[in-house]
């Protein structure tokens, strides 16, 4: 019971922290208070995932090339120090942007070279406004909030072609062409695969969506999304769309350095090229946040017996969890090229997307169905993606092997 | 509430009116795009959270892109030329047309008493309600405009296709 | 922008482009890739003229790295000219300086003993795997991982340059060979180390094929790209594993049979279509043919001195006359043409770089691909700027 | 003056800034972007008369504007295409030139 | 089908990941002030001088100025002038020695063909590899006195090689003693001030030029 206690009230600790001070304002001032906190909190909670995400990158993607990682950062005006696990990185890197010298090209637009990482940042800080956190934390609860997230991450790509159009660089224009073709691809492909969810669940609210799957079957197996034919697709195809969105390996052709150097922060320095970097892994961790959230089964734990834990530690969790996936995909994969990656999207994500829409209609419409049927259920639905799955990736792939070679007669 | 759409109505117009008067396309487009921004904010004040959401998602996501897209298109150079206006009587008679029409407009609605619904709080419609509205008595509506943007998707890709009978299909 | 407006062109606006003004088909725009950019392995720059994305015209552009090694060579002794050989293609000093030593014994008529023989076998084919391996990770950068295979080779890489290091003194510019055998006799602690070494090779290849030879975007990014026709490739001289790729089949280990090469069973790996995955399979397959000639020289390494006890270190002119000395360097034929007129100093020193000749193919292999595959291309042909330079 | 006028006015006067683009300006896609401002006039009109009308549960109007963007999307897409297709014969943008409807 | 490539690719780098904490085969990586790699003993990087005794570096150079590595040396880093006077060497016998020895480590390319064409074993290669300076001309610089080390540093380093040359030089020593002595018994009457052959063990004492 004491551990119940406790957990209630953890559930609700933020809540009832802000409240405490907004409670010890004057009244008139009460609700800027009370909206400032939560967009306070969002920021120091998402400011330092974001300032430990990119160590964790530096030190995963050391490890799965069999080096260490950083490790040397100690403590500031003690050389000899403890090292801390290389822990003090990101405030090493946040100097060292902060005291870079900004450098603008003469020839650049320079209010737009200053607006665009700007803008970046405040669309991808945007979208955390509608995520539910917990159980009782959601900073802002529409009804739309679906189509909000999208709306606000939709602008990004606009600070992408600012910043590549400023700089008055080849290798930034190429950038900026690049980054639009992308992002007119892969909206669509990212959009249609949550529309299935929004069919199941029947709702454009987040907090809604992750109501829907707070269920257990015998208390622990989780009735997330992700475990139905239609929701593994949709998955898979939200993972490809969003790594797309978010301009990550294996889609960072804005960016791609074999070619062209850095794309759109070739002529970035300093603290300007510091908020891409912040804005970059806004954007990921905010595209984590809603595929866990739409499913993995949000703020929900996978265990009915796990429910001690406060439900936003399993919200970051998760997003935790999503974000080493994405760095993992990146220290695996290669680049694709840019015809190649606008044909993915429509020769591939898009028809699949609408059909796991079809694929969702037909789960929703058999929902009735019950014992042998439900097998039935399970098998025509997973036929219905995973046909066209190997039908469409053997068109994409055709005349493509692993090829055999020949020796020499000498 | 007036003073926060008197801003709001000052950001879309002044957006507009300048990106009317640029020489710099992309400049010009940016503006706009800041323009259509605003007017997702109009619908924002006045309430219609969807029709805000539609419009950043169809405006800011996609036609604006679009927009840059044709612009960088169509450049000559690294750089889009200026465009001139084409003549100054041709753009004296656009003020005049423009000045006149916003006079009759003007006029019309200053001098119409309108009978205004006294009721400050904005009307509730959730996107419940509103997928019902669509669904049912604008069902019709909704297939024509699934066909028209059907149709536009095919037309502007056989319109932009570079592709002429003679040349061979490239198989990237 | 257009060409009239160069005169306003600033130069802080990045690298030097222009657009280029065809009536024809529409805005090409020039960029000039390097001399510094990440991926042109080293100071070459490439001057593309993109339609788009695509490539419509390339022109390599070399010499930023020229440091006259064969103007030196012809005044320093032929000893001397030995390291400087190290610097030409600096991944595989012990080829070159093979090369190098083959030319000037060719010359003076010198005579090797077998164990040096052996032994420089043994240094050349792991040099092979040296290259090659560094090869595909480089490729595979261009291609756009974030360096985990190009560190999986470097780890494989220097276990062997530690090998090298533990022999000559240094990893990379070893200066090793010597006009009749070799300067140092390994020990047996360091046959037993390279030939252990040698037979893990095939686990660190097996899991790298595993890693990314059937990878789906592998395969679209580098089938049927870049193909060089081998017609086309025999009348510039490409040789090599880009000639072999091609489906000709030319190697010197079996066409010249030099050093003692004829006493080794390996085969010549061949490609059928010519593109960079098959470059890049001939680079697999070579590491593999490799694998095999060094565990039969580590059988068969005889006794014996390393170094024929004749050879002159001091004072050493050969006769006047002329030899060509060539050998299969990793990167194809290597050569090296000397004229003596009986001084310290060759009259004439002449090398055969396979980098720059494998070069010259660059843009008819890049037509008609993205600007990324020119990268690629480039990474496949297997170029070293000091080779290339020189 | 009340919201409803304030709403009126502003949607007038971004209509006749659009209309002074178009008619004024001889690059294709600036008349473009002026036929979308005037849409855009045209949707604040719905939404404002949907806010103060006499009916607002019926929602008419949002269901008007929804229309409206879709059909501005589709313009817009037709639009720039056939802006390309211009600037692939002619090598400009410019309005007064592509008149020869011919090839 | 599509994608297993991707999947393979996936499980080998996670089992680099999981190889990296336990497998040192795969980690080969060395945390480089605190722990330093194990020089093999073939390493050479700068050449040095050796010096018969340690106590007196200048006065027991093996060196006698005959330049031939000057000569031969690729980059020509090395500078040599000879001293206008002798003094008695490690046997005793009346030397040359480099009255100015120089190299310049920034030219320096550490062929070792100094090593290889001397032949009086004085020019011998060093291990030491942090040789970074804050001014890159006299800096990098090194005259006789810094170049100068004793033959037990050598030992040190390269103790193979070390005790093959020591034992060269003795035979040739001994040589050189013997044939000395025959010599000093051969004429023992005319040749009164033939060379003390004891110095062979004996350092060679004050006499030497101070630096």
């Amino acid at each position: 019971m004491i551990i119940a206690a406790i957990d209630s009230y953890l559930e609700v600790a933020p809540l009832a922290w802000r409240d405490a001070v907004v409670q010890w304002c004057p009244e008139p001032t009460q609700w800027l208070v009370h909206h400032l906190i939560t967009i306070v909190a969002i920021l120091a909670v998402f400011g330092t995932l974001f300032a430990f995400t990119p160590l964790a990158e530096r030190k995963l993607l050391g490890r799965l090339q069999n080096r260490l990682g950083p490790n040397r950062s100690g403590l500031p005006w003690w050389q000899n120090g403890p090292k801390l696990w290389g822990l003090t990185q990101p405030f090493a890197d946040a100097v060292k942007a902060l005291t870079k010298e900004d450098i603008v090209p003469a020839a650049a637009d320079k209010l737009l070279h200053f607006l665009a990482p700007v803008l970046i940042v405040a669309f991808s800080l945007l979208t955390f406004a509608v995520l539910p956190f917990g159980r009782h934390l959601v900073p802002v609860g529409l009804d739309a909030a679906l189509l909000y997230f999208f709306a606000a991450g939709s602008a990004t790509e606009l600070a992408i072609f600012m910043a590549g159009w400023a700089s008055r660089n080849k290798y930034s224009l190429l950038a900026a062409m690049r980054a639009l073709a992308q992002v007119i691809s892969y909206e669509l492909p990212l959009i249609l695969s949550v529309v299935p969810i929004v069919l199941i669940a029947g709702t454009l609210s987040l907090q809604d969506i992750v109501l829907a799957q707070g269920f257990w079957t015998f208390g622990f197996l989780p009735h997330w999304f992700v475990f139905t034919p239609w929701g593994f697709a949709g998955f898979l195809l939200f993972l490809v769309s969003a790594l797309a969105e978010s301009n990550r390996s294996p889609f960072d052709l804005p960016e791609a350095e074999s070619e062209l150097i850095a794309g759109h922060l070739t002529e970035y320095s300093g603290f300007k090229y510091a908020l891409f970097f912040m804005a970059e892994y806004f954007g990921l961790t905010a595209l984590s946040g809603l595929g866990v959230t739409l499913f993995l089964g949000g703020w929900q734990a996978p265990c009915a017996f796990l429910q001690f834990i406060p439900s936003w530690l399993w919200f970051m969790g998760k997003v935790i969890g999503m974000l080493l996936l994405f760095i993992w995909i990146r220290g695996t994969l290669l680049r694709l090229r840019i015809d190649q990656l606008t044909r993915l999207a429509w020769q591939f994500m898009v028809p699949l997307t609408l059909i796991n829409l079809g694929n969702a209609a037909f789960w929703s419409l058999t929902a009735g169905w019950t014992g042998p049927l439900q097998l039935v259920r399970w098998g025509v639905s997973l036929a219905i993606i995973v046909i066209p799955f190997v039908l469409l990736g053997r068109r994409l792939s055709a005349g493509r092997h692993p090829r055999t070679y020949r020796y020499a007669a000498s | 509430m007036t003073f926060a759409l008197i801003i709001i109505s000052a950001l879309i117009l002044g957006c507009a009116a300048v990106a009317m008067a640029l020489r710099n396309l992309i400049h010009s487009a940016l503006l706009l795009i800041g323009s259509w921004a605003g007017v997702a904010a109009f619908y924002l004040w006045a309430g219609a959270e969807f029709v805000a959401f539609a419009q950043i998602l169809i405006y800011i996501g996609a036609i604006s892109m679009v927009v840059l897209f044709a612009v960088l298109l169509t450049r000559q150079g690294d750089a889009p030329e200026p465009v001139e206006f084409p003549s100054l009587s041709r753009f004296v008679t656009g003020l005049i047309a423009g000045g006149g029409v916003a006079g009759v407009l003007i006029g019309a609605i200053l001098g119409m008493p309108f009978d205004v619904r006294t009721a400050q709080s904005a009307p509730a419609l959730s996107v419940k309600e509103l997928g019902a509205q669509l669904m049912g008595p604008h069902a019709v509506s909704l297939l024509v405009i699934g066909l028209l943007l059907t149709v536009a998707l095919l037309g502007a890709v056989l319109l932009a296709s570079d592709r002429r009978p003679d040349q061979p299909e490239d198989t990237p | 922008m257009s060409v009239s407006d160069l005169s306003s062109f600033t130069p802080s606006s990045g690298p030097t482009v222009r657009a280029v003004k065809d009536p024809f088909h529409g805005d090409l725009l020039e960029v000039s890739m390097g001399p510094q950019h990440p991926s042109t392995h080293g100071v070459f720059r490439m001057v593309v003229t993109l339609d788009g994305e695509v490539v419509v015209k390339l022109k390599p552009v070399f010499g930023y790295l020229h440091r006259n090694h064969e103007k030196i060579a012809e005044n320093t002794t032929y000893l001397g000219s030995m390291p400087y050989t190290d610097r030409l293609d600096y991944l595989c000093s012990m080829t070159t300086n093979w090369a190098y030593a083959l030319a000037v014994e060719k010359l003076a008529g010198q005579a090797v003993p077998d164990r040096a023989q052996y032994l420089r076998v043994i240094l050349a084919e792991m040099t092979r795997l040296v290259n090659h391996s560094c090869l595909v990770g480089f490729l595979f950068n261009d291609l756009g991982t974030s360096f985990t295979p190009l560190l999986y080779a470097f780890r494989e890489r220097e276990k062997i340059l530690d090998l090298f290091e533990a022999l000559s003194g240094s990893r990379m510019m070893c200066n090793f060979q010597r006009f009749g055998g070799c300067r140092v006799d390994p020990t047996p602690e360091w046959l037993a180390a390279a030939s252990r070494l040698v037979d893990n090779y095939p686990r660190f290849l097996d899991e790298y094929e595993t890693m990314l030879t059937a990878n789906e975007i592998m395969l679209a990014r580098t089938q049927g790209i870049g193909i060089l026709d081998a017609k086309l490739a025999v009348n510039a001289g490409i040789t090599g594993p880009c000639l072999r790729a091609s489906g000709y089949n030319y190697d010197l280990r079996k066409v010249d049979g030099y050093g003692f090469y004829p006493r080794f069973d390996f085969k010549v790996p061949l490609g059928a279509h010519g593109d960079t995955y098959d470059r890049y399979m001939m680079r697999i397959l070579e590491m593999r043919e490799s694998v095999k000639i060094l565990q039969q020289a580590f059988r068969d390494l005889p006794g014996g001195p390393v170094m024929d006890p004749k050879a002159k270190i001091r004072g050493f002119r050969p006769k006047a006359g002329e030899a060509y000395g060539r050998i299969e360097s990793p990167k194809g034929e290597l050569g090296f043409y000397l004229i003596s007129d009986g001084t310290p100093n060759p009259y004439r020193y002449r090398v055969r770089p396979p980098s720059l000749i494998n070069l010259t193919l660059l843009e008819e292999m890049c037509l008609g691909h993205t600007i990324a595959d020119s990268v690629v291309i480039l990474g496949s042909v297997d170029i070293v700027l000091g080779e290339v330079d020189r | 003056m009340s919201p409803l006028q304030i709403c009126l006015l502003l949607s007038s006067l971004l209509f006749c800034i659009g209309l002074v683009g178009v008619l004024s300006r001889g690059s294709a896609i600036l008349v473009l972007l002026g036929v979308e401002l005037m849409l855009n006039a045209a949707n604040i009109n719905f939404i404002a008369f949907w806010r103060y009308g006499p009916n607002p549960d019926a929602g008419t109007g949002i269901v008007f504007v929804l229309f409206s963007i879709a059909a501005a999307a589709a313009e817009a897409a037709v639009g720039f295409a056939l802006v390309i297709a211009v600037y692939r014969h002619q090598r400009n943008i410019r309005l007064q030139e592509a008149n020869r409807l011919k090839g | 089908m599509l994608g297993s490539g991707i999947i393979n690719g996936l499980i080998v780098t996670a089992k680099n990941f999981v190889g990296s904490y336990h497998d040192p085969k795969r980690m080969v990586t060395v945390q480089y002030p605190e722990e330093r790699a194990k020089l093999p003993e073939n390493y050479r990087n700068f050449p040095f001088l050796i010096t018969e005794n340690a106590t007196d570096p200048m006065g027991t150079l093996r060196c006698v100025a005959c330049q031939i590595c000057e000569k031969e040396c690729p980059p020509q880093c090395i500078y040599i002038e000879k001293s206008k006077d002798k003094k008695p060497d490690a046997t005793g016998k009346p030397q040359l020695y480099p009255a100015v020895f120089a190299i310049d480590t920034s030219v320096c390319m550490s062929c070792q063909i100094c090593v290889e064409v001397c032949p009086f074993d004085a020019i011998k290669m060093d291990q030491v590899f942090e040789v970074a300076a804050t001014d890159r001309f006299t800096g990098l610089l090194l005259d006789r006195e810094q170049l100068a080390k004793p033959n037990s540093y050598f030992h040190e380093i390269h103790p193979t090689d070390a005790a093959e040359v020591d034992t060269r030089l003795a035979t040739e020593r001994q040589a050189a003693e013997e044939k000395a002595k025959a010599a000093a018994a051969a004429k023992a009457a005319a040749a009164a001030k033939a060379a003390a052959p004891k110095a062979a063990v004996k350092p060679a004492a004050e006499g030497g030029p101070t630096a």
